[in-house]
């Protein structure tokens, strides 16, 4: 379904990703793992079509995505729920939620998805006509992915999803990542919480310093040697250590 | 004096600032940007007039809002689109560019010295109900201001592209990434305000019979502090932000006594800063409105 | 790490407290009636669901929210109508769930800012900045834009911005969201060497339970914006109202 | 000791080419040109041909100076500038304290001249104070209107000054009761409607009001005014002149203005005609407003007074000219004192305006008396 | 852990010091070039020159702050004026002005007659700024429009003290070239050190961030009120010099054009770095010369090519455009002359490696 090829960018002369190379197979729930400024979000945002890569391929069910506007992507089936929610602060939760099926003419369906969201996420019913930045941080980050989920995408990619969720949410919102894919969508998730990520991914890229330092099928990875090396890094070393 | 004609005076300096402040409150909530250039917008309006001057006041008028609202979107896509992620300082600086750019390029057109138009005169005589004096013109601002606040708000509350103009505006990455064609998005609020401008061009060149460089400089000015009154990210707010500082400009002429009123202005802006220390956020701004720690 | 410089601040053996605080915005009942009291070197823990109202306590202890009822004490002074700086400089710091840096100044001054705020001059201010930096493991970092950082490294900073202020209460806001499992655990050892070094009371809030179970002394659970339990991590992790509120399955 | 000479004698106009007050300066720049044609022709001054250069002072009081500074560099003379004492006090300060001669071509203030600027510092200008003294004179005495109103906008001196002298005036014709009063509008209002108000709700209307504003804004407030049914006589001063105003207000009457002259051809003085008539052919068009005779009248003076000297030198030059006694120009008999450097009671032609149609001279008068 | 040493503020504040000594050794530089030209160059130069005293004194508050001021150029206009007042002769000042005899009498020494107009200007910010200074977001600049508003009105109508609309004439003309150059170095030093100070710190936090600057224990309201009030002393200098530089003060002199020319100097050049100050005004000024002469004509050989009136400011609004197009943060952006670059753990000398972490951490 998508597949990324040798991908760089760089912000000003900081090299972000340096030769990324994934591959997500339709109906999949693939998760990234990493440190912190692996360049996890920077797959995510180049794939969307936020950051323009350097050099490298995007390509979503055949056809090169590279240069073509997020929202041009977002009809083509592609949504990402970037990290640090971005919702629409001065806007209502209605129509932060609206926002979410902006382009679809099936209104039925709409109607549906938006009962759907609100069953999963009742502390939005009950917030539903007051601005979203006046939720707390986790009723925010429930709204960015009900916004989201809205959109019916096809391909979802999601930045760390359990930020700042209670445990009991969490729980919630991979089961609704999960009876997502059992609907069709095709799902990249980028998660810190490694057990987390390995117990839902059908497979996981581990990401340090912009590039993919390993990769397989989450059951596998976990026990497989080197493992833990990719995921920390030379940082993480030290910092366990410590 | 009788009050009643007083207040009937105030509001016809109102009605008009309101309807500029409407523009400009537009783009200011569409974009955080003091679009300066908007008093040019009008200006182009007064000077299309001009050019039209020998057509039927139907001819005249439509003309004006076309090219006004034309030039809207260009200015748009040439100088504020680049913009778009620029912090309000550049996009203020930027703007008042524009309108000194279009202030000298209508001056190296058609000269400093003021331009006359014979525009829709008979409109200046007025309703004489008992002794009290209320100029069709006025009567006509009022109404035209009303309808467009009623149309915009709901436009702008209740119609999809409505909400995905706030959105843009807020957000613009993010709501690109939601679908939402943002620049033409953002284009359609800049012909908005375009034609808002028109409008004030109108009515501007009705009142006065004629245009000049400098027309909308103080307009935008005081529509501008009005939308501020009102609250920024209000349109009704702009309305009665510019509708009060009418009022209160007019009423000070009115009383404030002789050797006073030169200094009128300087009461207006006096006031306009104990306002901003009472109410900093605006009259239609709940201060809870704010964003949250 | 570097000791206290005076005892005088910190020393007085009173409490962080709140008293019977209520906030309510149109309708919503954000916080009704909570109780809380942050001792002198001690972790406190504060969980609960997402919009328990433990963001706005935060807010209601530092000054950024007038509670509708109820006072707000420190070091048994009354400080419930007292301005934010003045707050911060009696000795209360605290972090943001959403960060807050300084992001167009280098992360070495966003550090310092912690300490000349507090009345340093820029050599003193500096030279601690310096210090913190090295603790939090950021030195490297020093001459960068702070808003140029991976998030994870924005908390480590936003952290070190409270530090360097030598405050006697620390009040984290989700310090660990966004961190990874190794990072947390890095992040767990800066909290405690802040109570060793500094003999700071410590306000945590998470939703990562390793951190806070592995912390805290004690810890008090909100739901609502009431109280639902308070007491050692055990007992709290073997609450059932707790287990159902806010923990489902989560081992503690 | 006067020495033929190639280099040309060089007149350094500071003047305002773009902006605001430019379209007051562009008629008085070409009759410099004209009046510089008419004596090169005629063998030069001393022996020397004239040149005139400019400098664009862009209606910006600062820059004023630079102008000033800009062709004095390059060997100016003596220095023209504008036609107005605020924006050009500030360039003929610079050449005043050049030691230059500064002329200015009409700034009709009384403070031009040593008093408000320096020695050196004169303006072809019929002072405010006399234009203003005129037409109340004129309206008491030859039409026998009683009661007077004054509407002043505050943008610019020059109108405060008008309405201030207009009403000394009237009240030593007219008395104390019969000036009704006196209301200000901003120059950049757009509606003047609580003004209106004002002097209908006066226990007597006025006979006349006086309008103490220029293009822009004053048409769009003659527009209101007589919209609102105030139809009484409005009396202006010299920048109600032309009529590229007059579309504003469709089918303007009873309107009368004081003015240098007749642009519209209805000037009784032959000279005045003969100007007119030497502008159009030397530039296709008649100068926009009459005040094109001072620029003229600028030369004549100031060659006049370097030709009695017999030098360039300043200080010779600036005693001719303060021993003008009624000397004949253009804009009319001139004369200086050492320390007056203005004129205040000289001809100037009243102009009606009627259905309309601007121009319908009705008479040249001067002031008879004109209050301090 | 980390290997940076720990560089003392002493070497940093060094470093600063030396960046702002060559900006000012740059400036020296130009102003002695133009005083080997033709006066009218050197005219332009000392304009630009007294613009420069504006731009800084108005960085120190603009560029701490973040917060655009709109009421700047009112101190210019109160420090001019008042400078007018008591500079002015008797005789002269009794024909324009109707003042209390005893203001009218007095006239003092150019300098001393400054310090205390640039004195007033400084009370005044302080009397409007301590309430004004409260506010946030977009009510601040609104509020200081207004102060450019009332200030302007005043000036413009006050016949008695000010002369109303006429131009107050007659001051004694004793800024030149080198005047200017020696307030602006002044002017520049005093707005480096203040941006390296530790209240200047302070206040850029606040610009960051307000909110987080006042959990940081500052008083936002308090530091701006401070470099208000500093910068309002320099603006008037620069209201003072230019007064006396051309001979008169008028009220529209000091109104909404010279605010915007200056802000627009500031954000061309880089609203947050002294460098940005200083360049702006250079590329503003240069440009802006460089067309008008360009309009007056410019020989080549025997033809004279000159442009409509007008050009210069269609071709400086232009330009002004595409820098801010190109360049949105400004010509020269955060950078300040010899100072290192920002980046990421951006290039900073190598030092012996710190001393154990994991000690120092336990
Ligand atoms: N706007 C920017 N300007 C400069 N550098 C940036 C910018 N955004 C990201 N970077 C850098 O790019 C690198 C990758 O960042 P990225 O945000 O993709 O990491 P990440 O894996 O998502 O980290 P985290 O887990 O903390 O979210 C980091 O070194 C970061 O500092
Ligand atoms: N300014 C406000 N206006 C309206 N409602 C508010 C405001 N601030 C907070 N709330 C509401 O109060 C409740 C408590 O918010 P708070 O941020 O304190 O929650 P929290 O416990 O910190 O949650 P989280 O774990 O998600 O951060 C939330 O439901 C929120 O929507
Ligand atoms: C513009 C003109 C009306 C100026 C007038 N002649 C003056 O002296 O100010
Ligand atoms: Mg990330
Ligand atoms: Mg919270």
């Amino acid at each position: 379904m998508l597949k990324v090829g040798d991908l760089h960018v760089s912000y000003g002369n900081v090299a972000a990703l340096r030769g990324v190379s994934i591959e997500v197979e339709k109906g999949e729930i693939v998760a990234v793992i990493g440190p912190n400024g692996a360049g996890k979000s920077t797959l995510l945002l180049t794939i969307a079509g936020v950051v323009r890569p350097a050099r490298g391929s995007v390509m979503l069910e055949e056809g090169s995505i590279l240069g073509i506007a997020p929202e041009r992507l977002v009809t083509r089936g592609l949504s990402l729920v970037p990290e640090g929610r971005h919702i629409f602060a001065s806007m209502t939760v209605a129509e932060n939620i609206r926002l979410g099926g902006t382009g679809r003419q099936d209104k039925p369906a709409v109607a549906q998805d938006l009962e759907r969201v609100l069953a999963m996420f009742p502390i939005l019913r009950q917030r539903y006509q007051q601005k979203a930045g006046q939720l707390s941080g986790g009723e925010q980050q429930m709204l960015a992915i009900a916004r989201a989920i809205m959109a019916r995408p096809r391909l979802l990619l999601i930045d760390e999803p359990s930020l700042g969720l209670a445990p009991l949410i969490v729980n919630q919102v991979y089961e609704a990542v999960a009876a997502l894919r059992q609907s069709g969508v095709t799902v990249l998730v980028v998660e810190q919480n490694v057990h987390r990520a390995l117990a839902v991914a059908d497979r996981t890229y581990v990401m340090n310093s912009g590039a993919v330092t390993m990769a397989g099928r989450s059951a596998e990875l976990k026990s497989a040697e080197g493992f833990q090396e990719a995921y920390f890094g030379f940082r993480g070393a030290k910092g366990a250590v410590a | 004096m009788n009050l009643l004609q007083s207040l009937i005076d105030a509001s016809s300096l109102g009605a008009v600032y309101a309807l500029a402040a409407l523009g400009i409150g537009l783009t200011f909530s569409i974009m955080r940007l003091i679009n300066f250039a908007h008093g040019e917008l009008i200006m182009i309006g007064g000077y299309t007039l001009y050019l039209s001057a020998s057509q039927p006041y139907l001819v005249m008028g439509l003309a004006a809002i076309l090219v006004v609202t034309v030039l809207a979107l260009g200015m748009e896509r040439v100088a504020f689109r680049p913009l778009r992620r620029a912090s309000p300082a550049t996009l203020l600086i930027a703007s008042f560019a524009v309108s000194f750019l279009l202030q000298h390029v209508a001056m190296m057109i058609f000269g400093a010295r003021p331009v006359a138009i014979d525009f829709l005169s008979p409109l200046n005589q007025s309703l004489e109900i008992g002794s009290l004096r209320v100029p069709w013109l006025q009567l006509l601002a009022l109404a035209v201001t009303l309808i467009l606040l009623a149309g915009l708000s709901s436009f702008f509350r209740w119609t999809a592209i409505g909400i995905q103009m706030r959105a843009a505006a807020e957000d613009f990455t993010m709501a690109r990434l939601v679908g939402i064609p943002a620049n033409r998005v953002i284009a359609a609020a800049f012909a908005i305000s375009g034609t808002l401008a028109s409008i004030v061009s109108v009515y501007m060149v009705a009142q006065t019979g004629g245009a000049s460089y400098k027309m909308g400089v103080n307009m935008v000015l005081f529509a501008f502090v009005a939308s501020v009154i009102g609250g920024m990210g209000s349109l009704a707010g702009a309305a009665l932000g510019g509708f009060l500082v009418g009022v209160v400009s007019v009423l000070l002429q009115t009383y404030l006594p002789e050797g006073m009123r030169l200094y009128r202005d300087a009461f207006v802006f006096g006031l306009f800063i104990a306002f901003l220390l009472w109410r900093p956020q605006g009259l239609l701004v709940k201060a809870s409105d704010r964003e949250r720690v | 790490m570097p000791h206290r410089e005076e005892a005088g601040r910190g020393s007085s053996p009173a409490a962080l407290e709140t008293v019977d605080v209520a906030v309510h915005f149109q309708g919503v009942r954000a916080i009704d009636g909570v109780s809380l009291a942050l001792q002198p070197g001690e972790i406190l823990g504060l969980i609960g669901p997402n919009g328990a109202g433990k963001t706005t306590l935060v807010n209601v202890l530092t000054g950024f929210q007038q509670p509708g009822r109820g006072s707000v004490r420190m070091g048994g002074q009354d400080i419930t109508r007292l301005v934010s700086y003045k707050r911060s400089r009696m000795g209360l710091a605290r972090t943001f769930q959403n960060v807050l840096l300084f992001g167009g100044l280098s992360v070495i001054e966003n550090v310092e800012a912690g300490a000349i705020a507090a009345g340093l001059d820029r050599h003193a201010g500096r030279k601690r900045a310096w210090e913190t930096l090295e603790w939090l493991g950021l030195a490297h970092l020093a001459e960068a834009r702070a808003d140029t950082l991976p998030f994870g490294e924005e908390r480590r900073v936003g952290i070190g911005r409270a530090l360097c202020g030598r405050p006697t209460y620390l009040l984290l806001d989700e310090p660990a969201a966004g961190l990874n499992t190794a990072e947390c655990d890095e992040l767990l050892q800066i909290i405690s060497g802040i109570r060793k070094e500094l003999g700071c009371g410590v306000l945590l809030i998470e939703h990562k339970m390793p951190l806070v179970f592995g912390l805290c002394d004690r810890i008090q659970v909100l739901d609502q914006g009431r109280t639902i339990a308070l007491g050692t991590p055990a007992a709290v992790a073997a609450d059932p109202l707790v287990r159902q509120a806010y923990l489902g399955d989560e081992v503690a | 000791a006067v020495r033929a000479d190639e280099k040309p004698i060089i007149i350094g106009a500071a003047i305002a080419l773009s902006g605001d007050i430019a379209p007051y300066d562009d008629g008085p720049a070409k009759a410099m040109e004209l009046a510089i044609d008419d004596i090169n022709k005629s063998g030069g001054l001393l022996g020397r041909q004239i040149k005139i250069i400019y400098s664009d002072t862009k209606s910006d009081i600062a820059y004023g100076s630079t102008a000033a500074q800009d062709v004095i560099d390059k060997g100016a003379d003596m220095v023209v500038v504008t036609c107005d004492y605020d924006y050009g006090g500030a360039a003929a300060t610079v050449a005043d304290s050049k030691n230059l001669i500064a002329f200015s071509t009409c700034a009709g203030d009384p403070k031009f001249g040593p008093s408000g600027i320096g020695p050196n510092a004169f303006t072809m200008a019929t002072g405010s104070p006399g234009q203003a003294a005129l037409m109340a004179e004129w309206a008491y005495q030859k039409k026998g209107w009683k009661t007077a109103y004054v509407l002043l906008d505050t943008s610019i001196a020059f109108d405060a000054s008008w309405a201030a002298t207009f009403q000394k005036r009237w009240v030593e014709l007219a008395g104390k009761d019969n000036f009704l009063g006196q209301d200000t509008f901003g120059g950049e209002d757009t509606s003047i409607a609580s003004q209106i108000t004002r002097i209908k709700a006066l226990p007597k209307q006025p006979d006349l009001i006086v309008i103490c504003s220029f293009p822009p804004q004053g048409p769009g407030a003659i527009r209101q005014l007589r919209a609102a049914g105030l139809n009484q006589p409005l009396l202006g001063s010299e920048s109600w002149d032309g009529d590229y105003w007059l579309e504003a207000v469709p089918d303007l009457s009873n309107m009368y203005i004081v003015t240098y002259g007749s642009i519209f051809g209805t000037d009784p003085r032959p000279e005045a005609q003969a100007f007119f008539k030497a502008f159009q052919d030397k530039f296709g068009t008649r100068p926009v407003t009459s005040h094109a005779m001072t620029g003229y009248g600028v030369i004549q003076a100031w060659t006049k007074a370097v030709t009695e000297a017999g030098t360039l030198d300043t200080d010779k030059v600036r005693d001719v000219l303060q021993s003008f006694k009624d000397v004949p120009t253009l804009v009319g008999p001139t004369s200086y004192t050492k320390d007056v450097h203005i004129n205040m009671q000289r001809d100037m032609i009243v102009l009606g305006i009627q259905n309309g149609k601007h121009g319908n001279s009705e008479g040249v008068y001067r002031a008879q008396e004109v209050p301090q | 852990m980390a290997t940076s040493p720990a560089e003392p503020w002493s070497v940093e504040r060094l470093r600063k010091i030396k960046s702002a000594l060559l900006l000012g050794v740059l400036i020296l530089l130009v102003a002695a070039l133009a005083a080997l030209g033709p006066p009218a160059l050197q005219r332009t130069v000392t304009e630009a020159v007294i613009d420069l005293v504006v731009v800084l004194g108005m960085f120190i508050f603009v560029g701490n702050s973040g917060v655009l001021s709109f009421g700047h150029i009112a101190f210019m206009a109160i420090a001019g004026y008042g400078s007018a007042i008591l500079t002015i002769p008797p005789a002269k000042k009794a024909v324009l002005l109707k003042l209390p005899p005893a203001l009218e009498a007095l006239q003092l020494p150019v300098a001393l007659a400054a310090a205390i107009a640039a004195f007033i200007a400084g009370v005044f910010a302080l009397i409007v700024g301590a309430p004004i200074m409260r506010l946030k977001g977009i009510a601040l600049p609104m509020a200081t429009f207004g102060v450019l508003m009332v200030v302007h009105v005043v000036t413009a109508n006050w016949q008695e003290v000010t002369g109303g609309r006429q131009a107050l004439v007659g001051l004694p003309v004793y800024v030149n070239l080198w005047v200017a150059v020696g307030v602006a170095l002044v002017t520049l030093a005093v707005a480096a050190a203040y941006k390296m100070s530790r209240r200047g710190l302070l206040l850029q936090c606040s610009r960051e961030n307000e909110v987080a600057a006042t959990a940081s224990g500052i008083d936002p309201a308090r530091e701006r009120l401070v470099a208000f009030v500093l910068s309002a002393v320099f603006v008037g200098l620069g209201g003072i010099l230019f007064a006396h530089f051309i001979g008169t003060v008028t009220a529209n002199t000091f109104y909404l054009n010279l605010t915007f020319t200056t802000l627009a100097m500031l954000v061309v050049g880089g609203m947050r770095s002294l460098t940005g100050a200083v360049v702006g005004v250079a590329v503003v000024s240069t440009v802006s010369e460089l067309f008008r002469s360009i309009e007056k004509g410019i020989a080549i050989g025997d033809t004279v090519l000159s442009a409509p009136p007008g050009l210069q400011e269609i071709a400086l609004a232009l330009m002004m455009l595409l820098i801010l197009i190109f360049r949105p943060q400004g010509l020269v952006g955060d950078f300040e002359l010899g100072w290192p670059r920002w980046g990421r753990g951006a290039a900073r000398p190598a030092a012996p490696a710190a001393t154990d972490q994991t000690a120092q951490r336990s």
